[in-house]
């Protein structure tokens, strides 16, 4: 199909493009919370069955971490829907500027999520044969509080006695195995996540590549539009993710 | 179809909005409420979500068949997770006790044959 | 099944007499719709068979009447027989209280089965005719099913729970039962024989003791070897509490609630000890989750269950007092 | 010939110059196409490929039933036999079918769009397909895939020493081919339909369609992710759904039948639409309860996300589950028996012709009534106790999925041939085979609810001696069965390239697909067309040259 200026030529106008396009986007991202939902189920139903090795879990990700985290993505949708205001009211020089924005807060949010899982690699606490929930109370590294240290192994043990399992050993064992779960949760929901970011960030590097041609004007911003639906929705399941994984359980330590 | 354009001065207040209710959603999860925990971190996030779909999404200012499509994705969820939990919580094990009472699930090493 | 071209398997339980009603009931039901559909479409098809090229059909496209109608009785079947199904099938999953109870290993790919004696068979079941059974139904590795067609019942054998399945014999013979839930290479071979029998055929094919071990003295020796016999003394003076008598007993907990000490509790009670505590002890028994197998657990029990009998002391047992209320 | 419904006689039909065929020959005009006739055609051709793939299986399946040793197999070729027969009928030749062929090519023509609302996403939905396919058949040369359709862990993830990592990932990756298809399906109903072309002026294969595309989008995630997660363990060794590690199997069947019972209805669907569009052409009559057969579809689609759990009834389910979900299936069936109704009630006072596709449309009717009664069998708990997994299982879905959507599918690829190839079909052969279809199916398949009944159980290679009777009379069946398929795959070939010239609308029938030429141009009308009828109206169009009584037709054009 030939293109007329933006008008592509199956459609008969702008609007109905732009219509179009702004549903298509809707209902992709419906397919998505679904998407996320088997993830959601999975982590409920497990959730539901260990609850205490979930809050375990939950406990040793880092919070300030994640609040940053938080904010940084909300921030970031802010701008995105800054962005979508510049587009709409013709503000050239602005919009760039915010889209740039919006690229830089979903880096730094990658960067941050990049310190988090290498702490959780540091910490044995990647799923796997060397998955093991004690290893940062017993390889306490020089700048860790001897406070939080204490305060872990304490919620580790006050965990093992709900651990229907014999020997420490083999208690350990059994919840190890439900917290592993639990990561195995975190980093499929938050790996996914990311992905989602990255891909977000590659349709950004688009539209800002785009939108320094001076492609976008008040009556042609459907990718604007289309990118700002998708980077909110991901900032959406961010804050799903937040209370869930980082959340819950959290007054224990 | 005219474009709804929303002033930056809403996105203002949605964003203060969307950082107090992260701040009251740690501030609440640092407290002990028990269950109540779950309840208040679910419904701050709830609430963030749907001021980010309303105003940053303009669902609020879209065609009724958007909003329509937002129902659908939130009831279909719904359906998933409501619809299985049933199953789990009304479950009972072998001695017709609610499933699970304890971790009552005994667990076999796996032998690859 | 003696006819060359059997439609129906032979009844030989409860079940199978209210399975094939109701599917009698629905099949008849079916049948009356689709023929009437079919002779509607056929009678149609002649009726209004095409004369010239040109012709068109009527005008006609619609009737409320009609939509209404074809709606609401076919609801009204469907309901009913939902609701006919749900009583059978809740009576299905409710299991009466005087059962004999069978435990059933499910593996790739056979069946390990176990009399309340401790007969153990293999892909073999004897039961007695006209008894409650209940199968209390493991899996070693992946999901099974247990099937028996004569019977009219089945049930999903998972791995890292238990399911149930009972049923009442009818009819003395000898019926095949299958795995249902396709469970791997030899899914198709994982099947046997149950027999039922006179009630006293049964108790001298259960009494008949050659070739098994006996489980009680198998159970007796496995509570020596794994050491359990040195903190559960019989006298009530170790560090757990004696096992005398306590079996099908209440026993006091920790978190004062009571639980009856079967077959289950005690299982779970040697692969996860520190599930329920018993009052006034400490939770220092070790798992054996992967130290003892199904059927070592099952001779536990056994072994158990004969100190029923056995004098329970005055101090150092589980049992809760009479007088003890619920929590 | 059909002297009973074809109005041209005369031999002075011609190709039009121009149409999308002929507009470019190199690979590329067709491997970089956004023309969405051209794309449902290159998936008919994959489609096609895989449907003979799962029909050798088939074969191999009931070659080796014939004798309860199973003589011909090893049980782990048995096995895999099945599985793959499952998996590639199922996730690549039915859920595809209707939808990416009839769907892709008519939904456009249909209500009047140059093309899909996204044809690059529609080319690159067939791209992703073909990976996803490329990936499960690297998996049956492999190693094969030895654990059902149905995936079940941790037989898949655990226990099985097939290749079952590549096939999850290629059904994974096939599943957003699915989902991108419905996408662009909803948004082209919703956006480009031509002016006049009011909702309740829509075809119902669009209507059925659209009900497809709802589950299409709200289904296929779940079961990627439950398949993503289920390869992570596989691959990974993690335990979601590994009770050795804590993990839940009966959570995997949740997820996954979560899509995969509504996936029946992806199957369904389109086929009740092509018989939708079937009757009124070929009974020349408005569709009796157009309101009431289009809403079915969509309660169809609805309610159909609400039963999946009577695929569990055996597992443990609690009661209480059991019971909503049994209830909740038999609701469903309800919609399902107002659209055969409503077929049937259209015949009466019709003008009916027997071509070929109307022959298919009888089929179906008598075909997806068995299939829909027996599934109240299953739907309902005090029979499903017996039932289930047994083999009245595989005739009840055989009925709704090879007599229902299959029949739908052949009843349609005949019923716009003409449109798509601008030829027609040698019209005895087809009515030949679509009989030898007919008696195929039911010798083969009916005898299954016997054996069902009596109890043999589901995916056995080997079975009782007693049961042999009824096997061999399905495999009898299933030769005939095959024959029926070759016939029309190389008839229609043929008629493709040598077939009389059929004309715009040869049947004729009132869609707007049929007021273009056939085969049609690329930008599919040269004027948008404007609807001013409503949908199966025989009355109101005189362009169609037929004879209504009451009202005078001026001129008698042939188109």
């Amino acid at each position: 199909m030939h293109r007329t200026g933006e008008l592509y030529g199956q459609f008969e106008t702008l609007e109905q493009q732009k219509d179009s396009a702004t549903l298509g986007m809707w209902i992709f991202l419906v397919t998505e919370v679904l998407f996320f939902g088997g993830l959601f189920l999975t982590y409920t139903v497990n959730r539901h069955l260990y609850f205490t090795a979930f809050g375990v879990g939950g406990n040793m990700l880092d919070l300030k971490l994640g609040a940053t985290n938080t904010v940084v993505l909300i921030a970031s949708s802010f701008t995105m829907a800054m962005s979508v205001w510049s587009a709409q009211t013709d503000r050239k020089k602005l919009l760039p500027l915010f889209l740039i924005l919006t690229f830089l807060l979903g880096g730094v949010f990658l960067g941050i999520k990049y310190v988090e899982y290498k702490q959780k690699f540091d910490h044995h606490l990647v799923p796997g044969h060397s998955f093991d929930l004690t290893y940062r109370i017993n390889h306490p590294a020089p700048g860790d509080s001897p406070k939080e240290l204490a305060a872990e192994r304490q919620e580790i043990e006050d965990a093992l006695k709900t651990e229907a399992a014999g020997t420490p050993q083999e208690q350990l064992t059994a919840l190890n195995a439900h917290a592993q779960l639990f990561f195995s949760l975190y980093f499929g929901m938050t790996g996914l996540h990311a992905l989602h970011m990255i891909i977000g960030a590659g349709l950004l590097i688009w539209v800002i590549r785009e939108s320094f041609k001076g492609r976008f004007t008040a009556s042609y911003n459907t990718p604007i539009e289309i990118v700002g639906l998708y980077w909110h929705f991901v900032d959406i399941v961010w804050i799903y993710l937040f209370a869930l994984l980082y959340l819950i359980n959290r007054h224990s330590v | 179809m005219t474009e709804h354009v929303v002033s930056p001065k809403i996105y203002v207040v949605i964003l203060l909005a969307l950082l107090l209710g992260t701040y009251l959603t740690v501030t609440a999860a640092l407290h002990d409420f028990g269950l109540w925990n779950i309840v208040i971190a679910l419904a701050i996030a709830t609430t963030k979500a749907t001021l980010v779909v309303l105003f940053f999404m303009h669902a609020k200012y879209s065609p009724k068949r958007t909003q329509l499509v937002v129902a659908c994705a939130v009831f279909w969820l719904a359906l998933l997770l409501f619809m299985t939990m049933s199953d789990y919580f009304t479950r009972v094990d072998y001695r017709g006790i609610r499933y699970p009472v304890s971790q009552n699930v005994f667990i076999h090493q796996p032998h690859r044959s | 099944m003696q006819s060359s071209l059997p439609f129906f398997p032979e009844q030989a339980s409860s079940f199978a007499g209210n399975v094939d009603a109701l599917f009698m009931f629905i099949l008849l039901t079916c049948l009356f719709f689709a023929v009437l559909v079919s002779l509607l479409a056929i009678y149609a098809a002649f009726k209004y068979h095409r004369t010239s090229p040109g012709e068109v059909g009527s005008t006609a496209h619609g009737n409320m009447f009609l939509e209404v109608g074809w709606t609401a009785i076919p609801l009204i079947l469907a309901l009913g027989m939902f609701a006919w199904g749900a009583v059978v099938y809740v009576n299905f999953r409710t299991a009466p209280k005087d059962t004999l109870d069978i435990y059933v290993v499910g593996k790739q790919w056979m069946w390990k089965l176990e009399q309340p004696n401790g007969k153990r068979e293999i892909n073999e079941l004897h039961i007695p005719v006209n008894r409650n059974i209940k199968l209390i139904m493991g899996s070693e590795d992946v999901i099974h099913n247990f099937y028996v067609p004569a019977f009219r019942a089945k049930m999903d054998v998972v791995p890292g729970r238990y399911n149930t399945l009972w049923f009442r014999p009818t009819k003395i013979g000898k019926y095949h039962f299958f795995c249902s839930q396709y469970c791997g290479t030899n899914h198709a071979v994982m099947g046997g024989w149950v027999t039922v029998m006179d009630p006293a055929e049964y108790a001298a094919w259960l009494s008949d003791e050659s070739g098994n071990v006996n489980p009680v003295s198998a159970g007796e020796k496995l509570f020596t070897q794994l050491a359990c016999v040195t903190c559960h003394l019989s006298n009530g003076t170790g560090r757990a509490p004696s096992l005398n008598g306590v079996y099908g007993a209440k026993v006091l907990l920790s978190d004062g609630s009571t639980v009856t000490a079967d077959d289950a509790y005690i299982r779970e009670s040697i692969l996860q000890p520190k599930a329920k505590i018993v009052a006034g002890y400490q939770p220092v028994m070790p798992t054996f989750q992967g130290l003892v197998t199904e059927e070592q657990i099952l001779n536990l029990t056994a072994y158990i269950k004969s100190l029923q009998s056995q004098p329970v002391p005055a101090k150092g047992a589980g049992i809760a007092p009479t007088s003890a209320g619920k929590k | 010939m059909a002297t009973t419904s074809t109005i041209h006689t005369g031999p002075a039909l011609k190709l039009p110059e121009k149409h999308y065929l002929n507009t470019g020959y190199g690979i590329r005009s067709w491997l970089l196409t956004t023309d969405h006739k051209r794309i449902a055609l290159l998936y008919l051709l994959s489609v096609t490929f895989f449907f003979f793939i799962g029909g050798f299986f088939a074969m191999m399946i009931r070659l080796s039933l014939l004798t309860p040793d199973g003589r011909l197999l090893s049980p782990d070729t048995y096995n895999r036999m099945f599985t793959m027969h499952g998996v590639s009928m199922i996730f690549f030749f039915l859920i595809p079918s209707i939808p990416a062929i009839l769907g892709n090519f008519f939904i456009p023509l249909m209500i009047g769009a140059k093309d899909l609302a996204f044809p690059k996403i529609n080319l690159l939905s067939w791209y992703i397909y073909i990976v996803g396919g490329a990936f499960t058949l690297y998996s049956m040369m492999a190693g094969g895939l030895d654990t059902g359709w149905t995936f079940y862990t941790p037989l898949s993830t655990v226990y099985s020493n097939s290749a079952v990592a590549p096939a999850v990932v290629g059904i994974f990756i096939t599943g957003f081919s699915s989902i991108l298809t419905g996408l662009n399906f909803l948004v082209t109903i919703h956006t480009m339909r031509a002016p006049g072309m009011t909702w309740f002026r829509l075809p119902l294969f669009v209507w059925a369609h659209y009900a497809t595309s709802v589950v299409m989008i709200l289904g296929t995630p779940v079961v990627a992710i439950t398949l993503g997660l289920a390869a992570m363990e596989r691959v990974f060794g993690l335990g979601f759904f590994n009770p050795a590690m804590g993990g839940d199997p009966i959570l995997f069947q949740h997820l996954f039948w979560f899509y995969s019972h509504p996936a029946v209805y992806i199957m369904i669907l389109p086929a009740m639409g092509v018989i939708s569009e079937i009757i009124p052409t070929f009974a020349r009559k408005k569709l009796f309860g157009y309101h009431f057969v289009a809403a079915a579809s969509l309660a169809i689609a609805v309610i159909g996300f609400l039963v999946w759990a009577h695929h569990m009834f055996l597992t443990g389910q609690s009661t209480y589950a059991a019971l909503a979900f049994s209830f909740l299936t038999f609701l469903v069936a309800i919609p399902s028996a107002v659209k055969v109704f409503n077929w049937t009630a259209t015949l009466f006072g019709g003008s009916i012709s027997f071509d070929t596709p109307m022959l298919y449309a009888f089929g179906f009717l008598g075909l997806f009534l068995v299939g829909g009664l027996t599934g109240l069998f299953l739907g309902c708990l005090g029979v499903d106790m017996h039932v289930h997994d047994t083999y009245f299982v595989v005739a009840h879905f055989h009925y709704i999925m090879v007599g229902g959507a299959v029949m739908g599918y052949l009843g349609g690829l005949h019923f716009w041939w003409p449109k798509i190839t601008g030829r027609m079909y040698p019209e005895w052969l087809a009515r030949i085979a679509a009989l030898v279809l007919f008696v195929g199916f039911n010798l083969t398949f009916f005898p299954q609810f016997v054996l069902g009944y009596l109890g043999m159980p589901r995916r056995y290679h080997v079975y009782p001696p007693e049961f042999q009777v009824y096997n061999v009379m399905s495999t009898a069946g299933a030769s005939i069965l095959a024959l029926g398929y070759l016939l029309p795959m190389i008839y229609l070939t043929w008629a493709a390239f040598y077939g009389r010239v059929a004309g715009n609308n040869p049947w004729p029938a009132t869609g707007l697909e049929w007021t273009t030429p056939s085969p049609p141009p690329t930008e599919n009308f040269e004027v948008t067309p404007v609807v001013t009828w409503e949908a199966y109206d025989f009355h109101n169009r005189p362009e169609l040259g037929l004879d209504v009584p009451s009202q005078p037709v001026g001129a008698h054009e042939h188109d």
